[in-house]
């Protein structure tokens, strides 16, 4: 196994080598049982240099971003920031599972969605799933498959049909522009 | 002064340190093999509290072009208040300075423990950049020629 | 012209390597004053030493300069050099070229002219040296130990049976420390009381050792050899004199709500009490918070008991005056507290574990008490909230240490060792009992160690889990663990009965101020630090000041009273000559020069400076002065700096000193 | 009248905009003025920081961005998903001058993270719990609320800096302005899953149920959050968690800022409550005996 | 007022209570105000007090000349009276051993009061044995006692550093500030200290500013500002601004003023644990 020490600067900050595995991360877990590493295996292959490994574990897309593991890590480590920046690897590289590629596709839709309304227009959100073609085996967020599934939810008002947008979506457009742009250059840098 | 002259100047800086606190941080930074540039010269004393105003005039007199002052952190003082002392005479002897008009950034002053020697290297070389980039204390020669 | 001869050491290739030796020789050569210089690969070496012996005696040296390490290092190696071949050992100088030069520069022209520039500053120096003769200080044969658990015990013991007088000041009513507390100690399980309670006893009784309990250190003056040691007995009430020891006074208290300390709070104690019925002296102590004859005046039952009239309501504070001429530290370490009130604004306490508000979430020293055959329950493991016997107990190690974010970031040392032995203890009272323990790593490398923590694993059945708990709830009457086991990667979660935490190990309170009182330095956690790490661990850099036992850092039994007794041997390795000598670079004054603003007198740290006055053969007064008394004064030259006039000087940083060497940028 | 800048965010202006009634309703009456950010736009959150870590600072940049130019030092967000985005950006943006200037660009508005960003329970700090509760006209003496703060309006603790991240007490201390009591529970800070919600609703129903079984068991009736998703997870998914786990919970989850307006004379429909899923009518019931 | 001061004087001497008086004289009535050290009663006639009475005469407290004559009595003003509590506190002059007479002052100098007197708020000396005269005089409510300081200070530190040139240029080393000021008591001064030379002697520019700034820091936490210094250099130095740093600095810091108060502790040679350090690393 290649073991190449991985730039603190990588992981958003924080300092991986801090991380002693002594597990409390794991241990308030409110998803650890169901993920197929848990959060320090996680960090361990980040300190053995095993990025993408740890990239393509599902694991990464189970954290609900509690930071529960964060705020009782005794060495400060920040273990969300770490998974975001695996998240952002494996987004970068499509390195994640097969079954949670559609995740990915949700949140890059999401992120779409801002960019061009400035806001999440929930309605227009599910339409863009639906012509791609993703909706066959898809559990939706809850939200929206309660929002198309119960009625209610409109009898409530809690659904508009006709979402609000931002009025300088120019100026989202071109913060995307220079952010993904951005991000670009410091990929390859 | 052009360009060339500015990299190739190298500052003379004078460090007066205490015996028990910095002059050991940086036997650490030694014993760690901290690599920092060699203008600095160490004039070892007891304590930060012997380190009087003249010494650092003194200093500029005989060319330095910065002067570095560093003890024990507050609390730390081997002889138990001497820093205490030293810190209230720099505070009044850097407004009297300020006043003459004397570049502060040619004066720094430092807590460095034995167990800083990281913070030595790194401290001597920021300063010795900064000595670089400010060139020679020309203010002062001049007024020494 | 000066003759001073320069020794530049090749220390091996470490200075070799990036200073070029042979040229900086030559230059140095040049330097006016030096009469020769001299490369060599070990200067400190036997023939090193040689080579500077012979060459001060062939050459007429005046002056020595040794380019090498650090001072701190060899100057001692070179002073005696120089004193052996008949020069003032006060006359040598050190040039760091290895620390400061060699080991920091990697540009082998910048490092050989840096070192050439040290020496020439070094040379500078010593041209402007003086011969100085070291001072000597009479010595007061009788030591001062502050803490009388098991580390302040033995040291005095071993001092005492040296033949010299010891004073032990203790802050509580009994000597003991927190060993009288334990049940039974690791590795072998020998009970704790059975070995320290003869020794108490024998402390006691020591015709050399004078016992000072319930009392407190108020101030150190003086130095190294005669310190003045200033120590409040703290009001027993008790007339030590009279009292028998009976027992009548605390059967007969109505006051029986407080908790007792001894028992970390798990027993309630009266409000005359002896601190535990093993307590050295046997005699009881009134607390002044507890007691309604004290707080009202009325009451006053003991009294009325007391057939050796005893008890003396009136009872003050005393200040009593000890002379010592040395003085060791045991005072020991208290345990880290989850809750959320800290006396250190470092610590958090841990929310997560509910702060201590569960009363089945106790630590280690409790859990003593719990097994301890003299505690609360007799022994019997019961549980503070209803005292039934807990049948699954979970052991979290690492509470408090390790853990920068809430708590210390050291290792508590031992324990994994209490940890392993306090399964045991449990495993062999609650047999169909289940022990739980969550560590991180194991640390048990003493000798017998490992074995015990394994036998409490093969043979008593405890399990480990190595993982750390996230949080502890309390649900129906059970704590709910939640923890994971790393090693399988799963998250684990254990209902327990009772839940011991393995609490960090931090000095005792008010160590920080004592150490401030004894000029002793301190780490950030309050432990205080020894001279040097490996050859001089007892000692203080506050000369005459020696530490001992857990006041030093974490420290099992036998490591407190292996170091108690090195710290005793360094007292009597000191007592066994008949005065000091002193390092002579301290200040003096110009006492003709003097103002007598006394602005020094204003800054001395060590009060080592007097108004003095000046008197003719006719005993008039001519003028005013300051002196230095140079029995207190360390050398550190405040008062030089503050001197107007320059009147104060220091010899060996010495205004022309320093000016010499700055000449020589 | 104080005045505060509001950002409310997607969610509440979207499915959570009871919420925003109750926030607004209850504001109106204690005479806070919210002066929504003119032109705001989504957080990014939860999409932004697992995709592109600078478009995670930009896009509450802009909004830092806009609260800096419209002259507002605090500013409200509600939803503690956006808070957290919004104060880690401030104070990434308060550390680093570089990083200043490199957000100031991209989003085309000066931002230097000067604005205190603050939330729900804050706001009801900083109005006065004296004030508060000399104005309670209805004191909730019915009300046993378990009082859930979640993931996020104490974590991560270092970046939020809010109470204590596993003993909280704020949202319990304005429940006892109001005259309501609180009771102890295990779950107070424990995660309900919202952000889950994607391919683990067993996950979530599981989480959520034992949140509402603990406060349950703990003598609550009624929960009391101050984050939308919470809010959707305990509410509008209790039907579900029922049906998933055959057990009857009926438990009513108030918004904090329902509780306020109602202590303070509100009605239900003023602050929306009727619009939650489960029934919220605890605070009418007769007192109960303790 | 000035026959009450006679009268006092009169009365001292003529009880024995003291045997010198230091008192302000004047050859002729245009002339200028100079010391007289009166001894016989009848002398007290050449003593005067008028708008040209500048002289700080504590400093000749310490002469061992004027010692010799005896036990004093001396004619203070109020900011005299601060310079009087400094050496007591430096243990140069024995309280008990003086007779202070204090003056009620309203300001020297004519026509244009001085400097600082427009900023002085101890018209009426504090700490004396007895006053004379009474005044309602006080320094304006707000004023900043360190205007001139923070005048200068807008400067850029180049132009000041160029003022101070210009000033010590002219600097002859004639010592009349050391002469002049009562804090200046030292047997040998540090500038005639010649193993080593602590500063260069000769009046040389860095001489010169080593002289300055050694005088200044000397006085630092000591000055009173009664401006003798300034007032007798003949090359006509502004030294009184270097003083005036010093003093806003003690005070700024560490909310010490000089002089105030015998029972505060001198602002060198103490600390206090919480003295701010912004400045070092």
């Amino acid at each position: 196994m290649e073991v190449t020490p991985v730039g603190a600067d990588k992981f958003a900050g924080t300092s991986i080598e801090n991380c002693y595995q002594c597990g409390k991360c794991t241990a308030g877990c409110p998803l650890a049982d169901q993920m197929d590493v848990t959060p320090n295996q996680l960090f361990r292959l980040v300190q053995l240099g095993e990025v993408e490994k740890a990239a393509r574990c599902g694991a990464i897309w189970l954290c609900v971003s509690c930071f529960t593991c964060t705020g009782r890590c005794p060495q400060s480590v920040e273990c969300v920031e770490i998974i975001d920046a695996l998240r952002e690897y494996a987004a970068e590289h499509d390195c994640a599972p097969p079954d949670l590629q559609r995740i990915i596709l949700f949140q890059k839709a999401f992120l779409d969605n801002i960019r061009r309304n400035g806001r999440i227009n929930e309605l227009e959100l599910i339409r863009d799933f639906k012509t791609k073609g993703f909706l066959q085996d898809l559990s939706l967020p809850l939200l929206m498959k309660d929002a198309l599934l119960a009625p209610k939810l409109m009898q409530r008002g809690k659904f508009h049909l006709t979402s609000e947008k931002a009025k300088d979506r120019e100026l989202v457009g071109r913060i995307f522009a220079r952010c993904t742009g951005t991000h670009a250059e410091g990929a390859t840098s | 002064m052009s360009e060339t002259e500015k990299t190739a100047f190298e500052p003379k800086i004078v460090a007066y340190v205490c015996n028990w606190c910095t002059y050991l941080g940086a036997d650490l930074a030694g014993t760690n093999r901290l690599e920092y540039p060699s203008n600095v010269r160490i004039v070892r004393l007891p304590c930060t509290g012997r380190i009087d105003f003249n010494l650092i005039i003194k200093a500029f007199e005989m060319g330095a072009d910065m002067v570095v002052v560093s003890g024990c952190h507050p609390g730390d003082c081997h002889y138990t208040a001497g820093n205490y002392h030293a810190r209230r005479r720099w505070t009044l002897f850097r407004d009297l300075l300020e006043t003459m008009g004397i570049d502060l950034n040619r004066i720094h002053f430092a807590w460095i423990s034995a167990a800083e020697g990281k913070k030595f290297a790194e401290f001597i070389t920021e300063i010795t950049d900064k000595a670089r980039q400010l060139g020679p204390y020309q203010a002062y020669r001049e007024i020494c020629e | 012209m000066a003759r001073i001869g320069v020794f530049i050491c090749w220390c091996g290739e470490n200075i070799a390597r990036t200073v070029d030796v042979k040229r900086a020789t030559e230059e140095v050569e040049q330097i006016p004053g030096v009469r020769f210089a001299i490369d060599y690969k070990y200067m400190c070496s036997d023939p090193g030493q040689t080579m500077v012996r012979d060459k001060i005696i062939a050459e007429r040296l005046q002056g020595l300069v040794i380019a090498s390490c650090s001072p701190h290092m060899h100057m001692k190696t070179f002073r005696a050099a120089a004193k052996a071949a008949g020069l003032n050992p006060y006359l040598v100088e050190m040039a760091n070229i290895r620390e400061h030069c060699s080991w920091v520069h990697q540009n082998r022209e910048e490092a050989t002219a840096k070192a050439v520039e040290l020496i020439r500053l070094a040379v500078g120096k010593v041209i402007q040296d003086k011969p100085l003769d070291a001072i000597k200080v009479p010595l007061t044969k009788r030591a001062l130990v502050i803490g009388a658990g098991v580390a302040g015990i033995q040291a005095s013991l071993d001092i005492a049976e040296a033949g010299h007088e010891v004073v032990l000041v203790e802050r509580e009513p009994s000597i003991g420390g927190k060993m009288a507390g334990l049940s039974e100690t690791f590795p072998t399980l020998d009970c704790s009381q059975c070995i320290l309670t003869p020794r108490m006893v024998e402390t006691g009784q020591h015709p050399n050792i004078k016992l000072y309990t319930w009392s407190e250190i108020e101030s150190v003056d003086g130095s190294v050899g005669n310190f003045t040691v200033t120590i409040r007995k703290k009001a027993r009430y008790i007339d030590m004199s009279k009292c028998t020891g009976c027992g009548e006074c605390w059967n007969k208290c109505p006051m029986s709500k407080t908790l007792n300390d001894f028992d970390y709070g798990l027993s309630k104690r009266k409000a005359i009490y002896l601190a535990f019925p093993q307590a050295v002296p046997a005699r009881p102590v009134i607390d002044k918070n507890a007691c309604t004859k004290l707080k009202t005046g009325k009451c006053g039952i003991c009294a009325k008991v007391c057939a050796a009239g005893a008890i003396n309501y009136e009872d003050q504070d005393e200040i009593v005056t000890e002379q010592v001429g040395a003085i060791v530290v045991a005072t020991g370490y208290k345990l880290y507290s989850i809750g959320q009130e800290q006396d250190n604004e470092k610590y958090t306490g841990y929310g997560e574990y509910g702060y201590g508000k569960y009363p089945d979430v106790i630590d280690a020293l409790q859990f003593e008490r719990l097994s301890s055959a003299s505690g609360p329950t007799g022994g019997e493991i019961r549980r503070p909230s209803d005292g039934a016997v807990p049948k699954s107990v979970v052991f979290i190690a690492c509470v408090g240490s390790r853990d920068p974010a809430k708590g210390v970031s050291y290792c508590s040392k031992i324990c994994c060792m209490y940890t392993a032995k306090h399964t045991m203890l449990y495993k062999h009272k609650v047999h169909e009992g289940t022990a739980h323990v969550f560590y991180m790593d194991i640390r048990a490398g003493g000798k017998n160690y490992d074995e015990f923590v394994r036998r409490a694993i093969e043979k008593d059945g405890a399990k480990y889990y190595r993982g750390r708990v996230s949080k502890i709830t309390e649900e129906n009457g059970k704590l709910i663990v939640r923890a994971a086991d790393t090693l399988a990667g799963v998250p684990v979660t254990i209902e327990a009965d009772m839940v011991v935490l393995a609490s960090a190990m931090l000095p005792s309170t008010g160590a920080t101020e004592l150490a401030q009182k004894l000029k002793v330095g301190y780490d950030e956690y309050g432990f205080l630090s020894e001279s040097h790490p490996k050859l001089r661990p007892v000692e203080t850099n506050s000369a005459g000041v020696f530490i001992c036992g857990a006041c030093h850092g974490p420290k099992d039994i036998p490591e407190a009273v292996a170091q108690a007794s090195a710290a005793a041997g360094k007292v009597q390795v000191m007592f066994a000559r008949n005065e000091l000598t002193r390092d002579p670079e301290i200040a003096k004054i110009n006492e003709q020069n003097c103002a007598a603003c006394y602005a020094c007198v204003r800054t001395c740290p060590y009060n080592a400076i007097e108004k003095a006055e000046i008197r003719d053969r006719q005993g008039n007064l001519v003028k005013m002065t300051a002196r230095v008394n140079p029995g207190l004064c360390m050398g550190c030259g405040t008062c030089v700096a503050v001197c107007p006039s320059k009147s104060a000087d220091i010899d060996g940083f010495s205004e022309s000193q320093i000016y010499e060497m700055i000449k020589n940028l | 009248m104080s005045r505060f800048g509001y950002y409310p965010g997607c969610a509440l202006h979207g499915s959570s905009n009871d919420f925003e009634a109750s926030v607004r309703a209850c504001m109106k009456t204690l005479e806070v003025e919210l002066g929504e950010l003119n032109d705001w736009i989504c957080c990014g959150a939860t999409a932004a920081h697992s995709i592109n870590h600078t478009l995670s600072l930009a896009l509450p940049g802009r909004n830092l961005g806009i609260a800096e130019r419209d002259g507002f030092t605090d500013l409200l967000a509600p939803c503690p998903m956006c808070s957290m985005e919004l104060i880690k950006t401030k104070n990434a943006l308060t550390e680093s001058a570089a990083l200043r200037k490199e957000i100031s660009d991209i989003v085309e508005t000066p931002v230097t993270g000067a604005t205190e960003v603050i939330n729900l329970i804050q706001i009801f700090q900083r109005v006065g719990l004296d004030r508060i509760q000399a104005a309670v006209k209805k004191p909730l003496e019915s009300i046993s609320a378990a009082c859930y703060y979640g993931c996020l309006l104490t974590r991560p603790p270092r970046t939020v800096a809010f109470d204590d991240p596993d003993q909280p007490r704020s949202m319990e201390t304005v429940l006892a302005a109001l005259g309501a009591k609180s009771v102890e529970w295990n779950y107070a800070t424990e995660c309900c899953g919202a952000g889950m919600t994607l391919s683990r609703e067993e996950t979530v129903l599981n989480l959520t149920n034992k949140i509402i079984t603990n406060a349950k068991a703990h003598g609550a009736n009624c929960l009391v959050v101050a984050c939308p998703m919470c809010h959707v997870n305990l509410d509008m998914k209790q039907g579900a968690v029922e049906q998933a786990h055959g057990v009857k919970h009926d438990m009513p989850v108030y918004y904090l800022s329902d509780l306020v307006g109602l202590a303070l004379g509100l009605s239900e429909r003023e602050l929306a409550v009727n619009r939650h899923f489960v029934r919220a009518g605890v605070h009418a019931a007769p007192k109960t005996v303790a | 007022m000035i026959e009450e001061i006679r009268q006092t004087c009169r009365t001292l001497l003529e009880a024995g209570t003291v045997n010198v008086v230091i008192a302000y004289g004047q050859s002729n009535p245009d002339g200028p105000v100079h010391p007289i050290f009166v001894t016989k009663p009848d002398d007290v006639e050449k003593i005067v007090w008028n708008k040209q009475c500048f002289a700080n005469l504590t400093t000749y407290l310490t002469r061992k000349e004027v010692k010799s004559l005896g036990k004093a009595a001396i004619l203070v003003k109020g900011c005299d009276a601060r310079s009087l509590v400094v050496l007591v506190q430096e243990s140069q002059v024995e309280r008990s051993d003086v007779h202070v007479i204090g003056l009620a002052c309203e300001g020297v100098g004519e026509p244009e009061l001085a400097g600082k007197c427009r900023v002085c708020e101890v018209h009426m000396p504090v700490g004396v044995d007895v006053t004379i005269g009474s005044t309602e005089a006080a320094a304006p409510e707000g004023q900043n006692r360190y205007a001139l300081v923070d005048e200068f200070m807008k400067k850029s530190p180049e132009e000041r550093m160029a003022f101070w040139k210009q000033e010590f240029e002219r600097c002859v080393r004639c010592y009349a500030c050391r002469g002049v000021c009562p804090l200046c008591y030292c047997n040998q001064c540090i500038v005639d200290k010649n193993r080593p030379v602590v500063i260069d002697t000769s009046a040389t520019l860095k001489g010169n500013f080593a002289w300055n700034i050694t005088r200044a820091f000397h006085l630092a936490g000591r000055c009173v500002s009664c401006g003798e210094c300034t007032r007798v250099c003949p090359a006509g130095i502004d030294l009184r601004m270097l003083n005036a740093s010093l003093a806003q600095s003690a005070e700024k810091h560490f909310n010490y003023r000089a002089g105030m108060d015998p029972e505060t502790p001198p602002v060198i040679g103490t600390y206090n644990a919480e003295d701010k350090e912004n400045f070092i690393r």
